[in-house]
């Protein structure tokens, strides 16, 4: 199997922190991998590094085989990868129509557009707020209109950092369930999430990300059941 | 003789201009209670949460704490008749240090509030470490940790919290919820907690209430917080 | 002697432009670094300081005094304009632009209709002192000390007394700084009358050397704004570095090629080190 | 009858107001002193006023809208030569009869207007020789860096040159700068005998108070301080210690015509500052017009022309008699040499009469024999 | 706003001529509006630098004209080379700018330092060694006599484009840039813009080159605010660094923010209203005309928050669901 993408020795420091410290990972084309790890582990700065909002302070990026560390971010989007930030970034004053409109008509020709963005408003239960402005949303309503934007750009490794916090149980699992589906139609995806139960739905495999570094990695029951996961990260059970 | 409970909202609508979200909550909050409000995204939650601390203007009904009408009154002032509230969302002062932010929330005490900082600290030990560090550059988990401290350290009567486990780890959610059993027993601080997560749910409210469309539905008692699947029907009402 | 005296005279343009650019920042630094609001009634203020500055001190009241009594002036005209004004525009920033623009349009000709074109002026105080073939004035060769001593006042009040916390995080998120029991809109008012105030400070310790008339404010403006700006959005630690790299590349221009060039120069290293530094001069200063 | 529409385009406000403001009184002074006379051919004169602002846009907008609205018989306007360049060419093309009364750096040969303000050959070829004989040969000029000020050092420059004098300085501030401890410091390095300073405006004013600070102690020389924007009056004593300056009429001017100006000024406008020589200028002008009307015994614009160019309209003002130069349509003038004294006040250590604007009519100007529109300096005089 | 611009066209049936000329003069300046609206209200551009790109186009039309003379050929390509110009000269210094990582309130600063730049360079520039060709720059005192735009008649004689055909004239071009703003900021594009401005690190991982666009909305401004320098500049035969000051480079920003921010309309409205406001107070208030003007703006200020345009539209369309 080729990994869709590879991280070799990556490092992020800001000022003397250093907050990524050597992360090497892979992932291959159609996986669905969890990333959990305590609070403050760099998990969210994991992502950013992918996706090019920081610059690493040493090592690489590899998407596809290509070494992408110098590429824009828009670029990225681009080559694609799409991500969902852990705050949601919203247009405020744009309504959530526009908001579909401005990710929508960037796949599909534009003909299609009207269709696509019906199926998406559809698909996010956001039909009954298509007019609303952003800014205007619940917070958990926003989240979804985060998830919508990442996915409806189609790419082909899709990053979700926190999708289901502040979601209700329903939404969460339904939320499983459209990732279940992403990933049968062939979609890498990567989920930052501390909603454990989520975890379980989704995922297979797991990396723990702890202090920068990954602490482990494996098949999701077995790092659940480990005791140093425990201590570090999931409390008593 | 009747006892005038801690919180008493009797009847209370707000909501945005032009539209019209509360319709008529009516709840109570005794002493050393921690009660839970869940309910599907976007059906006000946090409105009420909102409205109870004044961002929001009452449009009818009324909020008595300790019998006395909170409703004509300004955020600061409630803030200082012992409201202390955590918004959804974090909202701590990016640009402010750690410790800055903590004492914004210092200045509800007469005194110094050394001995507030330092029990804040030694239950969010994350913050220590980082006192002098831009909080807007904080972890998403840790920023959570912050507005929650942030709003212990000035002692309030009664704490309003929005998603206060939105991007804690576990084993962290865990500790929050035995702090606040134990905060709220041992000082007769009342809680109204608004939650998506039933684990914490579970772990710290003594009672809860379903809402919906604006509206308290149901009340739930410890018991029945616990039977899974009565939980499972109502969240999907 | 010569060679010290000519040394010391870079020094002392040197110090002059930092002076000049530092005071005339001041009071713009606070309200638009720390509130946003784009004050375009800057120069108004310092006008204000001025005049009451000269008009008091005409009065027989001692300078400093009448100094103190300008500032007073410009703060209180700025706890009347936040009031009446600005108060209801700091969700809307960009228009608090056209209304203080109004503000300032109103004020400087009212001045002249009912003030007067012009009011007789006041000597420097101090007697000059002579340094090889050059003489200086002794009173600007002190305004840098005094403007280094305003700045260092302003940095306690900011950083080291809680005041400056609350100013900073009212104006951060004043929703929620309510909700902590801050009184906000108290905040508002002490921070734009702080502004104010220090904008007053320039007119009344520049009042000695400039005439006052109603469209002196002009004079100090775009000095202010570039200053500001150059110095980032770190205004506090931003004003000092920013006034002191401009006053030198300002005076040695103006020195070697002329006052042309150090106006031109002046503008020309702002954009500069805007594009160096797209975060302004304080960026540097930033990472404790 | 049917009135005689004066359009006047002065700045009531802005950076200039200052020093316009006594012109506007004293236009508005003179035309109501007029009009209680019965007025001009038994016509009264209209002031129509419009508040250019300081701002050179605005005149050129309140120009076209003057003349293509109101339609004005004469117009009088603008203070600096800027603003005058502004509107000259609307003047020009709508052959409308235009004043211009201020003193200026000279050589303006246009058909249309008439100058009575003073021309650098009545200031400086007066001032800049005496202060040589004075204090020495070595002179430094610093100037506002437009037209104005280049041309007027232009002059100074070669007036210095032709009475075997060296400029040791020269040095153009942009109109915006009002610090000047480095423009002090160069001239001390100079060492000049004395400072010409051609300093325009409320900002760059602020000279005079830092050399006095600094302690420079030179003698200076100028052809629009005092005159304009009375600094003795606003600066305190002795910011302005021997300043020398040539204008054609002053407040301080002690003579009965002088007199009776400022009694009949005073009754008007009480709390004017100061009455200046813009203001006695901005004042004859409309007697000098009035003149021109009466004798051409109409308001057409042509023959008021043909009038004010037959040599013989003259007007007794403030300053003494006064007359239009036929060639060249600026004003002959008696120069007073101004001097502040250390408290600021004003002595006048020699007085020149009748001193014609021949620069232009010398060079080849002659407005009566050939239109023009032109504007010419020493360096680029008319072609003959 | 079809109907509006019809009506203007009649108007002049209705004023007399100087008035006719007049509100051309306000006309012209609307293209600057326009640009800043387009770039300030859509983009999140506050550019003070307008009025250097519109005195960059005054200049550049009287330099080409006054050595190449008044024929139609040499005004008409004066007006294309002052655009070309302004086009050129707002690429290199947007690159600068959105490529540079400038943003928020240091690109006001920028784009005004560069204006004050150009403005004190152009006043000092009044010697006779400030030539180019047969133009003397002239300093402070400004460049005149710039010929008129004309067309080639049937007989020979050339068609001065003036007074009322010079107000046809410019109304046409409003007209063409109004539908055409309005049909590049209904697209895509400006939906992209408006997410930039609310977002612009979001829109930026939504895959969109912020910078490409912002460049493209700001020379898209910039050459606008050169057409209302050039056609300023045809009206007075006059172009001066005053028109480029502090005072001239806020005049834009006033308006535009008056008229709303994102409200095409309401920016060509306030343009007008204002510059009409503006001389009728010079002309009836004397000296309280400043005074007055600034009690009129707060007072839109205070009682409008939207701004003039969407507050008059609101307004109507509330009487007329009535
Ligand atoms: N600009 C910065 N300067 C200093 N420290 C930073 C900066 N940005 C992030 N950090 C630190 O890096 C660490 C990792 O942050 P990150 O957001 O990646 O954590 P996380 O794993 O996503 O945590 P969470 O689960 O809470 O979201 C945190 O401790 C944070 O304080
Ligand atoms: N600022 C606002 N202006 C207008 N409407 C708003 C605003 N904020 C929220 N709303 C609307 O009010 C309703 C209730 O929102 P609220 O944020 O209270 O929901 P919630 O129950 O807290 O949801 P969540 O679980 O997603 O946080 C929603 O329909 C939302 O669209
Ligand atoms: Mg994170
Ligand atoms: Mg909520």
């Amino acid at each position: 199997m080729i990994p869709i993408l590879e991280t070799k020795g990556l490092c992020k420091s800001f000022g003397g922190a250093q907050v990524v410290n050597g992360i090497d990972f892979r992932i291959n084309e159609g996986e669905t991998r969890c990333v959990i790890g305590p609070n403050g582990a760099g998990k969210s700065t994991f992502f950013k590094l992918l996706i090019g909002e920081h610059r690493p302070t040493a090592g690489s990026v590899r998407f596809q085989g290509r070494d992408i560390s110098n590429v824009l971010p828009f670029r990225r989007v681009g080559l694609g990868m799409s991500i969902k930030f852990q705050v949601p970034g919203i247009f405020p004053d744009l309504t959530v129509l526009e908001h579909l409109k401005l990710v929508v008509h960037r796949v599909v020709r534009p003909h299609e557009v009207s269709d696509e963005i019906d199926r998406m408003l559809n698909l996010f239960n956001l039909s009954s707020e298509s007019n609303v402005k952003a800014g205007n949303l619940s917070h958990g309503k926003k989240q979804w209109l985060e998830i919508s934007m990442a996915v409806g750009l189609r790419p082909k490794l899709l990053l979700l950092d926190e999708p289901v916090a502040g979601l209700s149980t329903e939404e969460t699992e339904h939320t499983g369930e459209l990732i279940k589906r992403l990933k049968a139609e062939g979609l890498t995806i990567m989920v930052v999430e501390h909603d454990m139960e989520f975890v379980r739905q989704v995922g297979t495999q797991v990396t723990v990300l702890h202090g920068g570094k990954v602490f482990a990695d494996g098949p999701l029951k077995e790092v659940l059941e480990r005791d140093d996961v425990a201590e570090i990260y999931l409390g008593k059970r | 003789m009747m006892e005038t409970p801690l919180l008493q909202v009797t009847d209370l609508q707000s909501g945005y201009a032009g539209s019209k979200v509360l319709n008529g909550v009516t709840l109570t909050l005794e002493k050393s209670e921690i009660v839970a409000i869940i309910g599907r995204n976007g059906v006000g939650k946090s409105t009420l949460l909102k409205t109870l601390i004044g961002i929001l203007r009452t449009d009818s009904g009324a909020i008595e704490l300790d019998g006395r009408d909170l409703s004509p009154l300004t955020p600061d002032v409630r803030a200082k008749a012992g409201l202390g509230y955590v918004p959804q969302g974090r909202e701590i002062f990016p640009a402010l240090t750690v410790e800055e932010n903590l004492k914004v929330g210092l200045q509800m005490l007469a005194s110094k509030g050394t001995t507030e900082m330092e029990m804040a600290l030694s239950f969010f030990p994350v913050l220590r470490a980082k006192l002098r560090q831009k909080a807007g550059t904080m972890s998403g988990g840790e920023q959570q940790q912050l507005a929650i401290a942030r709003v212990l350290v000035g002692k309030p009567r009664v704490l309003l919290l929005d998603e206060p486990s939105e991007g804690v780890q576990p084993s962290i959610v865990q500790s929050i919820a035995a702090k606040l059993v134990e905060i709220s027993g041992s000082l007769g601080i009342g809680v109204l907690l608004v939650e998506q997560n039933m684990n914490m749910v579970e772990m710290a409210a003594t009672r809860c209430c379903v809402m919906d469309k604006g509206k308290v539905v149901e009340h739930l008692t410890k018991q029945q917080l616990n039977d899974a699947e009565l939980m499972r029907r109502h969240l999907a009402v | 002697m010569n060679f010290l005296a000519t040394v010391y005279s870079y020094v002392y343009q040197f110090g002059d432009s930092f002076a000049y650019l530092t005071l005339s920042a001041l009071g713009l630094a606070v309200i638009f670094g720390m509130m946003g609001v784009i004050n375009l009634a800057h120069g108004e203020f310092i006008m204000c300081g001025a005049y009451v500055t000269v008009l008091t001190a005409k009065q027989g009241v001692p300078l400093p005094i009448a100094m103190f009594l300008g500032v007073a002036a410009s703060a209180i005209a700025g706890v009347i304009l936040e009031r009446l004004i600005v108060r209801h525009l700091y969700n809307r920033l960009f228009d608090s632009i056209v209304a203080t623009w109004a503000v300032s349009l109103i004020t400087q000709q009212a001045m002249l209709i009912f003030a007067g074109p012009s009011i007789e002026g006041l000597s420097t105080p101090f007697q000059p002192f002579q340094l090889g073939e050059y003489s200086f004035s002794t009173y600007r060769a002190l305004l840098p000390f005094f403007a280094i001593a305003t700045l260092a006042c302003l940095f306690w009040l900011f950083f080291r007394i809680n005041y400056g916390i609350y100013a900073r995080a009212t104006i951060q998120n004043a929703t929620m700084a309510r909700c902590l029991g801050l009184k906000t809109s108290r905040i508002y008012t002490l921070t734009f009358a702080l502004g104010a105030g220090l904008a007053g400070l320039a007119g009344a310790v520049y009042a000695p050397t400039i005439t006052a008339v109603p469209t002196m404010g002009s004079g100090f403006i775009v000095q202010a704004f570039v200053t500001v700006v150059t110095g980032g959005a770190n205004v506090l630690q931003g004003t000092l570095p920013a006034a002191a790299l401009l006053g030198f590349i300002q005076s040695g221009l103006s020195a070697n090629y002329g006052q042309l060039a150090g106006q031109i120069g002046l503008l020309l290293t702002v954009i500069v080190i805007i594009r160096v530094l797209p975060q302004g001069v304080g960026s540097l200063f930033n990472r404790r | 009858a049917d009135p005689i529409k004066l359009g006047l385009l002065e700045d009531a406000s802005g950076n200039f107001a200052l020093a316009v403001l006594p012109k506007i009184h004293a236009t508005q002074l003179a035309v109501e002193e007029i009009n209680a006379k019965g007025g001009v051919l038994g016509r009264p004169i209209k002031l129509i006023h419009y508040d250019t602002q300081s701002d050179n846009t605005k005149f050129q907008e309140l120009a076209r809208r003057l003349v293509n609205t109101d339609k004005p018989d004469v117009i009088f306007g603008a203070f600096s030569s800027a603003s005058r360049e502004a509107i000259r060419p609307i003047m020009d093309k709508a052959k409308q009869l235009y004043f211009y009364n201020n003193q200026y750096e000279g050589g303006v040969c246009d058909s249309n207007v008439f100058v009575t303000g003073a021309v650098p050959e009545q200031q400086f070829s007066t001032l800049v020789p005496w202060l040589m004989e004075k204090y020495g040969k070595k002179v430094y000029t610093i100037a506002a860096d437009y037209n104005f000020g280049q041309i007027s050092a232009e002059w100074v420059r070669k007036i210095v040159k032709e009475n075997g004098g060296t400029m040791v300085g020269e040095e153009f501030i942009p109109l915006s700068v009002s610090q000047f401890g480095q423009t002090i410091q160069n001239i001390q390095k100079a060492k000049p005998d004395f400072v010409m300073t051609l300093l325009v405006g409320n900002i760059q004013s602020a000279f005079f108070e830092q050399q006095a600070a600094a302690n420079l102690n030179l003698p200076m020389g100028s052809s629009i301080q005092v005159g304009q924007a009375y600094e003795h009056k606003r600066f305190k004593p002795p910011a302005l210690k021997d300043m020398y300056v040539t204008p054609n009429y002053i407040e301080e001017v002690d003579s009965p015509a002088s007199n009776d100006f400022k009694k009949r000024f005073r009754a008007k406008f009480a709390d004017e500052p100061y009455i200046s020589q813009e203001a006695a200028n901005a004042y004859d002008a409309v007697y000098l017009y009035k003149a021109a009307v009466e004798a051409a015994k109409s308001t057409d614009k042509v023959a008021v022309r043909k009038a004010l160019e037959a040599g013989n309209i003259c007007t007794d003002g403030p300053s003494g008699k006064v007359c239009i130069d036929p060639k060249s349509h600026h004003l002959t003038h008696t120069i007073y040499l101004a001097h502040v004294k250390a408290d600021h006040s004003i002595e006048f250590p020699k007085v020149w009469n009748d001193i014609k604007p021949y620069w232009l009519g010398d060079s080849g100007c002659n407005l009566a024999v050939k239109a023009d529109t032109s504007q010419y300096t020493p360096a680029n005089p008319p072609k003959r | 706003m079809l109907m509006a611009i019809l009506a203007c066209f009649l108007l002049p049936l209705f004023l007399a001529d100087s008035a006719v000329n007049n509100l051309a003069y306000c006309l012209v300046w609307t293209f600057a509006a326009i640009g800043l609206s387009a770039m300030w209200g859509y983009g999140g551009i506050l550019s003070f630098g307008q009025t250097a790109f519109f005195g960059l186009a005054g200049y550049a039309y009287g330099v080409f004209t006054l050595n190449l003379g008044e024929s139609p050929l040499s005004t008409w390509s004066g007006v294309v080379v002052a655009l070309v110009l302004c086009f050129l000269m707002a690429l290199v210094l947007g690159y600068m700018i959105f490529y540079g990582g400038i943003k928020d309130v240091f690109i006001g600063i920028v784009t005004l330092s560069i204006t004050l730049v150009f403005e004190t360079f152009m006043a000092q520039t009044a010697g006779p060694q400030w030539a180019i060709g047969k133009a003397r720059l002239n300093g402070f005192n400004g460049m005149s006599a710039m010929p008129s735009l004309s067309l080639p008649g049937l007989g020979g004689e050339n068609i001065l484009v003036e007074g009322v055909y010079f107000y046809f004239a410019v109304l046409l071009m409003l007209a063409v840039v109004y539908f055409g703003t309005r049909k590049l900021l209904d697209s895509t594009f400006g939906l992209t813009l408006e997410s930039i401005r609310e977002n612009p690190h979001r829109a930026e991982m939504l895959g969109i080159d912020i910078r490409r666009y912002q460049l493209a909305i700001f020379v898209f401004g910039g050459t606008l605010a050169g057409l209302s320098g050039v056609l300023y500049t045809v009206w007075g035969s006059y172009i001066t660094p005053s028109s480029m000051g502090l005072t001239s480079a806020a005049m834009p920003i006033i308006w535009v923010a008056t008229g709303g921010r994102k409200s095409i309309p309401g920016a060509i409205i306030a343009t007008v209203a204002l510059l009409v406001l503006s001389q009728e107070l010079v002309v009836y208030g004397s000296q309280y005309a400043l005074v007055i003007m600034g009690a009129i703006l707060l007072l839109v200020v205070m009682a409008a928050p939207e701004g003039l345009g969407p507050t008059i539209a609101s307004k109507i369309s509330r009487l007329s669901k009535r």
